[in-house]
């Protein structure tokens, strides 16, 4: 029987290695899996490339692992929160290297890396400092940028349902960058508020199917807050 | 460029500038309002001349600012605030979200900006080339991949520079993309002439508004 | 009030121009938008390519509007049926251009057109016919071909349920190249077997929101069959 | 390639050659089934072993053919056959399920093939390179794509001819892309050193093998 349902937070995280990229979702602290950064704090692994919309707030999360010196570079739209303290002071020390890209391009370059994508034409950032040293094609007119796929070792996901085959759906806002993340890793790792029985998904409704995830963790935590 | 002495005006507030933008939407599109002023817009667009908004993360067809106690944790903006989902909206994952904005599918975009130049570039972003860590977020997809791109701005600086200038001094968002300029002075098109004056604030000359701007002025043909 | 749903084939045809690109759903007669193809051959539009997975069978749909002339070229991964006889004799004939493409490739290549990526590159293809007179490139030690987007003048799409603002599910497998359809064309047409208030599709459960589709019109024809 | 005289022995059926690969799929992989004999794996799988089955269409954790009065319109296979959907299962739009394809996803795709050579080419799509309306489908999708090709066919053509060979005559589906060949003869694995035979239909000797095999076979190190 496939179950992908894992008990504990240290089987969740078994495996992560050194140096690995990882990808994580969420917009704020909507559809993010806090529990598995606090996981990944414990876990131990270090010289992190960290791809996520933003570069954490506050002392926590996302923030605490930077703090902790256990990323080495992150890859972002948008390093600014109402408390950016941790990456900043890190980031003008020179201690972390920053990867700024705009936000649909880094959406796209993981559903690239799911779909077998390795790299594609698109006009964001023509014209600006974002095109520097990138190839530039006219096609029918218009100037686009070469952009590559963004592949995760490991892809930390929330979700509201999940089962044991790890199908997936997601509330609201909270899908955001969930279902690319979870498509672009090698290993997709998932918190979910609630567990469901196989097939109490309707197949009509699983946003992500279970082809894109490895371990599930049942983190009933209740609502977003703190963002 | 200091303003010379004029007849008394009255700027718009925000709040008129908003209006004036959301007068201007059409039911049935589909628009982007960026984070800041462009998102008081909705405000001014009643409910039934249907106008379908949108934001970045995954969200079609937003309604409102929820009361305080029928906030739903999971419902955001771009913006990180709370709103409400009209019937017959919709949620989707981010890189399909961002399908709707670069695959040209939005009617309108409305951003903030530092400066607008009468080619039509934006700078939205950052204030200098060597910004600490700049946050591009959303803007670069909007400008570039909206069908219409306005931007709702001060016309000048706190310290009197105007944000209407020849040639962006700041990084671009997009070269080329604003069709439309709402200011606290007047609204503007961009054109193949440049900026061309559709409508300034009460008591306000051609002349007095030219004076607060760098960027050369014309009438409409 | 926004209103996408059309009372007439008439109406929902109006305006497609000889030499339209037509991208058209449907796997089999599943999701097939039939009563769309029938309005096109009625309406009157020539010249036209085709996107589609097969080529028609037997007499009818497709297969009808090439035997009358009025397709100039189709671009698809799968000619063969149980009876294609419409498009072999026209082919045979130098009658009507064929373009093969990979199933996933002629896919991603419609995504691609809605989704603002001009052009991507691909493994599918490599070391084969596909891949004669296409750049190639070897990223990360392996090899692709560069693919382009296919974008529609016109997408005819068959749904499950649609509501005035246009927002569509599918029925089971009748999914298939309906959504990809959908955003890669400038004129959206839609028959739908349900039409629904406006509100009553779950907001997380729908597939093709309303801003990839023009026009809906509703066509309760039953089961699909005889593919 | 005549066979010389041999011994007499029992060639796999089909229904033995999809028994074979079946017993060889574990329990958790994602699987796309080619159509023709291929399809008929799924039959040898037990439900019991939880082998995830993937079409093209969209449909992702197919489950058997459906008694006659069960048949659902709408789900149907790649081959356009009606199937069923196990609890578990999902459906999504042909480029996401292209994705799954594409990017890798799929442990293990089982293709019919005209020929496959013992670098690994395999050619399944075209008999001529002048074919007069070739049709493709996702065969190019899934050989480039899936983590691992296999292929499943008879060993030689209706007269006689290997499709086990050194180099294909027809038109490529992909590069190098088997691993593992079941035919109505033999099953052999893909290596560096070319064919490796891991089995044989019983009474067929490695040089009977051999005799009906234009590639060099060689027996595992």
């Amino acid at each position: 029987m496939i179950n992908k349902i894992v008990q504990s937070m240290a089987d969740t995280m078994a495996g992560i290695k050194d140096g690995s990229v990882v990808l994580l979702a969420g917009f704020g602290s909507v559809g993010q899996p806090n529990a598995l950064i606090d996981g990944l704090i414990e876990q131990g692994a270090t010289n992190l490339t960290v791809a996520c919309n933003n570069a954490g707030a506050g002392h926590t999360g996302l923030a605490r692992l930077m703090e902790l010196g256990r990323v080495r570079r992150i890859i972002c739209s948008f390093p600014r929160s109402s408390d950016p303290v941790v990456f900043e002071t890190l980031y003008r020390a020179g201690k972390i290297e920053l990867e700024i890209v705009p936000q649909g391009t880094l959406a796209e370059r993981m559903r690239a890396a799911g779909a077998g994508v390795s790299a594609f034409f698109t006009a964001t950032g023509v014209g600006t400092k974002m095109a520097v040293g990138k190839e530039h094609r006219e096609i029918d007119g218009r100037t686009y940028i070469l952009e590559q796929a963004l592949k995760g070792d490991v892809g930390l996901v929330e979700a509201w349902e999940a089962d044991r085959w790890g199908n997936l759906t997601f509330k609201q806002a909270g899908r955001n960058f969930n279902p690319v993340c979870a498509m672009a890793s090698a290993l997709t790792l998932v918190q979910s508020q609630h567990i469901r029985e196989l097939g109490e998904i309707d197949p009509d409704h699983v946003v992500t199917p279970g082809i894109f995830v490895d371990r599930v963790l049942h983190v009933p935590y209740g609502d977003p807050s703190g963002f | 460029m200091s303003a010379t002495a004029t007849a008394a005006f009255k700027p718009f507030s925000r709040a008129e500038m908003a209006q004036r933008a959301a007068a201007d939407i059409p039911e049935g599109w589909y628009v982007n309002l960026g984070i800041g002023i462009p998102t008081m817009i909705s405000d001014y667009v009643p409910m039934d001349r249907e106008v379908i908004f949108h934001s970045e993360n995954g969200v079609l067809g937003m309604g409102p600012a929820p009361a305080k106690d029928k906030i739903e944790p999971w419902l955001i903006n771009a913006g990180k605030q709370y709103v409400t989902m009209r019937a017959g909206g919709s949620f989707c994952h981010h890189a399909d979200s961002f399908s709707m904005i670069r695959g040209g599918h939005l009617d309108l975009c409305v951003l903030g900006a530092f400066q607008v130049a009468d080619n039509g570039d934006i700078a939205n972003w950052a204030t200098s080339e060597n910004d600490t860590a700049p946050a591009v977020g959303g803007a670069m997809d909007l400008a570039a991949g909206a069908k219409r791109l306005w931007v709702l701005m001060e016309h000048t600086t706190k310290d009197g520079q105007s944000k209407l200038v020849t040639k962006c001094s700041y990084p671009l968002t997009a070269p080329g993309a604003v069709k439309r300029v709402y200011t606290n002075l007047a609204t503007l098109d961009v054109t193949d002439r440049g900026f061309v004056v559709l409508g300034m604030a009460p008591g306000l000359s051609f002349d007095d508004l030219q004076a607060r701007t760098e960027a050369k002025l014309h009438l409409p043909a």
